[in-house]
């Protein structure tokens, strides 16, 4: 694991432990996310995954009687200490994808230009640009570049998505995570997406969470696997699917459960 | 891409200044929904105090009198069970029958549609509304006179909306897959109806009813209409004699040019109110008993 | 059955080990003014006789009567005389009745109590102040030298035989202030001039008596040119005239002969009415008249 | 071992010819059921109806609905023109609207947005209890409560006006925004606020530009409904803002509703047949036509414009 | 495909065409179904796995505007015919297990008993020996005997779920039908299902649907793979895995999209 550290962590999780009431979901988790980099988190259902990287941005604390203890640094700072992280500031820098689209029910361009607005920038030819950057950045503007003005509603599931990965962009994060952004897509919108992830890790530091091994395999870096709210392996892709270390990783990744 | 200069920058103050503007709307916003609190308090704690002398058992025991010292709510407290009496069971049986059919049976179409806009808007029509009917229906065409039954059924109507819409609701927050547990194991739709649509509605179902019939106990105007307003020192014997009921009692308290009736009337209030906010516990207590469940 | 104050027996009788009383139902409806007279009879009644169930509606006079045509009530009651069309619609439903006198009301003219200015009115006064064709707006119209405020009035409603006796005395036929408000509530009367200095209103002496705290009683110039305040005293001797005025009920005879209940509770009312009357504030008429009454009834039995 | 299950249901079905029977019935008992509680519905728009349509032998249809002034007890030339009364109306209506919106809304967004699922469960009962209160006992606290209290703030208030009831309503109606509106706010997906909160919003920005244009049309809805409420209101109205039907818009002053017009008059019994007992009826439809149309309002707005989250 | 036929078929399916409105969710699907074997339905999602399977109970008519064509065999009786089945017997026949455990808001007893007391079935000593039977063969029975009056949702997922299969197994059917029973569940509740398929295949014919392609391999014994309503290829499981005709099908099992 000597490379990891080689390479400079975007986030580093240390002995981090996270309970929803008294059930603890999260146990003991350090690991250190490499900048630029896609790092998939797989693992099945119910093992903490989702948890986890709301954690990073810290919507985990939209959930009632959430208790966490250890600490989670983003480029050094500590994201819990609120004298030097706000969390608004966090979520602005730390932007998220989630399982289904969920674009607010405005026009396109609305959903876009939401982000940047409630930052204060309401100069219509800013936004403009901000629009067409995000669109382009996710890969969407040229299906859309005609009907700005359409309800987000009116796309089709695979576009809302990349609407979604839109307007995350338009704030400019630094990192972006993803919690199974394709798993209500079909198979051809999946492809776009998948495309659409490694086009983007020249820029952001990527953290897609996904049930697909497969999916996981084919766009990510570096792979981290939880079962039960632990982090058992996390290593470079390549090597968790080929020759893990862990038997439950092989287990889990060949099939045998989840 | 990330070429361009970057557009949005948080900087401190902007963020703390939203950050204020938010604790600001959070007091406002508690404010607006203390206000409501404080109002009840202070109803609630003026009617005590005014009605405070005449809280006694002796209030329940007697029957009204001009005297305010031995006016009591007796008549009126029976009157009110005695019209509950007739109220029940034809507002339930017509409501819940009615919100199965159209839930389970009804073709869907126009007809049913209409049939159903039809109703729930009937929920939102005035109750004098209502008073008027049973003044014209029951009193009169009817020849019911002012009798209990005259009363229970204009009360009955008048809520008979509200039943169905909220038995309605309660059919149809009913989990789809229970539907197909019963039918995946051959079950008839009655026997779907019995077994499975029913208990599951009958808390949403029991909630929506007590509360309408809290209602039904609190109003004052229909039961105006179809003449209630009298001085009644006997307990209805049966659904064909004349009644009182609690608002009708306190009304007509309040209408005295007596202080001291003023104060028997709030003990009146007092008393129905504590029938209603039991009545709405115990449908907020099944609301809750049975919501925790999925 | 004995006009005795017997309250403090009540639990007795509920128990049943007095006489057993009388039981039915009696349906009385009509005039606020007599109402509570009538309540007053009915809960003594009630209480010697707990099987019975008498039932007193207060419809105003008008409305009482209306019942009474529909055959819905053995007993009405009014403060005005019948009417000629009311005694002809019951003549056509082929209802007979009696009247009987029960006591006399002074109906009583009110203002605010801090209003110092009115001491008196006289007839023609009050008709220019409630008249919808006279000019007077401001108390200054009515009188020069009294405050130039508009007058606020509050009228017993149309139904009521207060305002049929009002109109018959004062406002001669003719129509009333459209201004005025009117209610069958006397309370929302009362209520109207304790709010406002300007307010003027009238209703029953009884009333006035459960409140001369709240508002001041106006006294009126009789056909002697003598200012009198309504009183007991006044009342019955005839001074407080014009607005002096009987009340009564009456009853339908076929009740009377089929109906027990309802001829007892008539019966107990002329024995209890002139007792009542005193207490809740009007007068009593003379013994005689109660006692003339009483045979009266006998004779329809 | 007994006898299969599948063989005891074969022959349980031959002898079940009773079942059969009562499947066959429960549906059209439920239709008649059903049929009676719609017939109630039509019921009441005939009794209205046949009732109005002999007000309007009296009484012009065109004085009755052009009419600006209301003074039915006039023996000579009594006046039957609705308007006045239909003014008294909305003007309590738009008095307890002014005081219900903003809190009512506001406490929507509190309950919906902010308060703890703990204090939620606290204070939503409480209020429920608000719109459970008798509307006689309202109707007192706003004569004997809400009014001294206003007159020591507005010299020269009456103690019938249209202020002090048209507040006590607005109260009263306060519950039945919030709760639709909260239902409203709530039954926006959580996704969405997420969305929000991910882009780094404030809980005010999530709740005034996410959740409120979400739950626009069911926020609406609630509002007509509960306009629709403070129409119909009565004892309130009846006990507190005096019976003199003004065309007027000022506060201040009494008024009289439809409601309280109809109070007036069956508290009198009019004379059955009298045209003034025919004019409950034509009132009394008027108030059935604005709250019915008031309530179709409220359903189309929230199924036209039924958000597709 | 010659040992298909040589089964005899439990459910033969011919030219079956099935649209939901206006919009054909299945098109032109034929096959038989082996008695007393496991067939596994799997295909990506939308692709009309569950609708098939519903037709089967003939539980896809609950849904409105449902419009059928072809014809469904089951012991060569036309399921539609009902001069010949009733639905209710054919439900009863034919069992099925849904995705989300779905019990009754009842006692683990009265979830058992109810199959039976609705087809007549009260005497109370009969009831006590289904129930036990029932939740033996649904491997609960030891789990869950001291504790019959319990709610049912007092159980586990896992729990919940095998009772739904006791609770179908209670009225003795010929077919079981699963719509991705494990779906909800976590590793070790899946094995036990797994298992239980396995043990149940000697008494039932078992059709189940699943996501998850490792456990198709692992409990049937034939495959059908469904894409955009059609069915792409039906075959004994091995060879599906192993070596299907079909690219589409080879593509899916490898995991390309789904
Ligand atoms: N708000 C919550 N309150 C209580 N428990 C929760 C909450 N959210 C999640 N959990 C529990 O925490 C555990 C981890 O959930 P999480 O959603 O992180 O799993 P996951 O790995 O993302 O699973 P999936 O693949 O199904 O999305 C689960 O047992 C879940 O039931
Ligand atoms: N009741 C319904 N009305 C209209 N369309 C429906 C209905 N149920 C399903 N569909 C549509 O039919 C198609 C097939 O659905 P189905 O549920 O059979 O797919 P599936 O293969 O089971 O998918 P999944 O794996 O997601 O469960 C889908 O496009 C779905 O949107
Ligand atoms: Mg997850
Ligand atoms: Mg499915
Ligand atoms: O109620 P009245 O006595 O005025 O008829």
């Amino acid at each position: 694991m000597s490379d990891i550290n080689s390479i400079r962590p975007v986030f580093s999780v240390k002995d981090f432990n996270l309970w929803y009431g008294d059930k603890q979901v999260l146990t003991d988790i350090s690991l250190e996310i490499p900048e630029k980099k896609v790092t998939a988190i797989i693992g099945p259902s119910g093992s903490g995954k989702s948890t986890f990287i709301k954690t990073l941005n810290r919507m985990v604390e939209l959930a009632p009687s959430v208790r966490m203890e250890g600490g989670i640094y983003y480029k050094d700072n500590n994201i819990f200490d609120d004298a030097h992280t706000q969390v608004e500031v966090l979520r602005t820098e730390v932007g998220m994808v989630f399982q289904k689209p969920n674009p607010f029910p405005k026009s396109i361009y609305d959903n876009i230009a939401y982000g940047p607005s409630i930052h204060g920038i309401k100069d219509k030819k800013i936004l403009d640009q901000v629009v067409e950057n995000s669109l382009k950045g996710a890969a969407l503007w040229d299906e859309v570049k005609d009907r700005l003005q359409a309800n987000a509603f009116s796309l089709s599931g695979g576009q809302q998505q990349r609407l979604c990965i839109a307007r995350a962009l338009a704030v400019e994060p630094e990192v972006i995570l993803m919690d199974e952004p394709t798993a209500s897509l079909d198979p051809l919108s999946t492809a776009k997406i998948e495309d659409l992830v490694h086009d983007l890790k020249k820029d952001y530091s990527i953290i897609i969470v996904t049930h697909n091994m497969q999916q996981a395999a084919r766009v990510s870096d570096k792979t981290a696997f939880f079962l039960n709210g632990e982090l058992i392996e996390f290593d470079e892709t390549e090597r968790i699917f080929s020759n893990p270390k862990d038997k439950r990783t092989n287990d889990y990744v060949s099939g045998k459960f989840g | 891409m990330r070429t361009q200069k970057k557009y949005v920058n948080p900087d401190e103050k902007q963020i703390k200044k939203r950050i204020s503007k938010n604790k600001a709307a959070r007091i406002v916003f508690f404010i607006a929904t203390f206000f409501g609190l404080a109002v009840l308090a202070v109803l609630i704690i003026r009617i005590v105090t005014q009605g405070a002398g005449y809280l006694n058992l002796d209030l329940l025991t007697n029957f009204a009198s001009r005297n305010p010292e031995n006016s009591g709510i007796k008549a009126a407290l029976l009157g009110t069970l005695w019209v509950m009496s007739v109220t029940i069971p034809v507002a339930l049986i017509l409501g819940i029958g009615t919100a199965i059919y159209l839930e389970e049976y009804a073709p869907n179409n126009k007809f049913t549609q209409f049939i159903e806009l039809n109703i729930s808007n009937l929920a939102g029509v005035p109750s004098i509304v209502f008073g008027l009917l049973g003044l014209t229906l029951f009193v009169r065409y009817l020849g019911m006179g002012r009798s209990v039954l005259a009363g229970g059924l204009t009360m009955a109507l008048m809520i008979l909306p509200v039943i169905v819409v909220s038995s309605k609701e309660a059919i149809r927050s009913i989990p789809q897959d229970q539907y197909e547990a019963g039918y995946a194991m051959g079950a008839t739709k009655w026997q779907i109806i019995r077994t499975v649509v029913l208990p599951a509605a009958t808390p949403g179902i029991l909630t929506g009813a007590i509360l309408s019939l809290s209602r039904a106990i609190g109003e004052t105007a229909p039961l105006l209409m179809i003449g209630a307003m009298t001085f009644i020192a006997y307990v209805p014997e049966s659904i064909f004699s004349s009644f009182t009921v609690l608002p009708i009692q306190i009304f007509s308290w309040a209408s005295r040019p007596q202080a001291e009736f003023q104060a028997v009337a709030a003990a009146g209030s007092v008393v129905l109110l504590i029938i209603l906010i039991a009545m709405n516990s115990i449908a907020i207590g099944i609301r809750n008993k049975f919501s925790k469940r999925n | 059955a004995c006009g005795n104050e017997t309250t403090d027996n009540e639990s007795g009788s509920e128990n049943g080990d007095t006489t057993q009383g009388i039981s039915g139902s009696v349906q009385v409806d009509g005039s606020s003014t007599v109402f509570p007279i009538m309540e007053g009879v009915a809960e003594e009644f009630s209480i010697e006789n707990p099987d019975a169930q008498v039932t007193i509606g207060v419809s105003g006079t008008g409305g009482g009567m209306e019942k009474f045509i529909a055959g819905e009530t053995d007993i009405t009651n009014a403060s005005r005389p019948m009417k000629e069309e009311e005694a002809a619609m019951l003549e056509e439903a082929g209802i007979e009745y009696t009247e009987f006198n029960l006591a006399l009301d002074g109906l009583s003219v009110v203002v605010h109590p801090d209003n110092d200015w009115v001491d008196s009115l006289t007839i023609e006064e009050l008709s220019t102040i409630w008249l919808d064709t006279s000019d007077v707006e401001t108390w200054a119209d009515v009188r020069p030298g009294w405050p130039e405020e508009e007058i606020e009035l509050f009228s017993p409603g149309t139904d009521s035989g207060t305002y049929d006796y009002f109109d018959e005395v004062v406002l001669d036929g003719e129509q009333i202030n459209r201004e005025a408000a009117l209610s069958e509530d006397d309370n929302v009367l009362v209520q109207g001039v304790m709010g406002s200095e300007n307010a003027i209103s009238y209703f029953g002496y009884a009333y006035y008596a459960e409140n001369k705290d709240n508002v001041k009683v106006v006294p009126i110039v009789n056909g002697e040119g003598e200012a009198i305040t309504p009183s007991s005293e006044t009342v019955q001797d005839g001074t407080y005239e014009p607005l002096s005025r009987p009340l009564f009920i009456y009853v339908k005879n076929e009740s009377m002969k089929t109906n027990n209940a309802a001829y007892e509770f008539a019966k107990y009312t002329l024995e209890m009415s002139g007792e009542m009357a005193t207490e809740v504030g009007y007068v009593a008429l003379e013994d005689s008249i109660y006692q003339e009454g009483l045979s009266k009834l006998e004779e329809l039995k | 071992m007994q006898p299969s299950m599948k063989e005891m249901i074969k022959k349980k079905k031959e002898s079940r010819s009773l079942y059969s029977r009562i499947e066959k019935i429960m549906p059209t008992l439920f239709l008649l059921i059903a049929s009676l509680s719609i017939l109630v519905t039509i019921g009441i728009i005939v009794t209205l109806l046949t009732e109005t349509i002999l007000f309007f032998g009296d009484v012009s249809f065109i004085e009755f609905i052009t009419g600006t002034e209301w003074y039915p007890f006039f023996k000579n030339d009594p006046s039957f023109g609705i308007w006045p009364l239909i003014s008294g109306t909305f003007l309590i209506a738009f008095i307890a609207m002014a005081v219900a919106i903003p809190i009512g809304l506001s406490a929507a967004i509190y309950l919906s947005e902010y308060a703890s699922e703990k204090s939620k469960k606290i204070i939503q009962p409480i209020l429920e209890v608000l719109a459970g209160i008798p509307t006689i006992v309202y109707g007192l606290f706003a004569l004997t409560f809400v009014t001294p209290l206003l007159q020591s703030f507005i010299g020269g208030l009456p103690i019938f006006n249209a202020l002090s009831p048209g507040i006590v309503v607005g109260i009263m109606i306060i519950p039945q925004i919030t709760s639709l509106s909260q239902d409203a706010m709530s039954a926006v997906p959580q996704a969405m606020r997420d969305g929000a909160f991910a882009l780094g919003a404030t809980k005010l920005e999530v709740a005034i530009k996410v959740v409120v244009p979400a739950a626009f049309s069911g926020i609406i809805s609630s509002l007509v409904l509960a306009m629709s409420r403070a129409i119909g209101e009565t004892m309130i109205v009846a006990t507190a803002a005096g019976s003199t039907p003004n065309m007027s818009f000022n506060p201040t002053e009494s008024i009289q509703t439809m409601t309280s017009y109809i109070v007036q008059v069956s508290m009198g019994d009019a004379t059955y047949g009298s045209t003034i007992y025919y004019s409950i009826y034509a009132v009394g439809m008027t108030l059935f036509i604005f709250t019915f149309g008031m309530n179709i309002l409220a359903d189309y707005v929230s199924r036209r414009y039924r958000e597709v989250y």
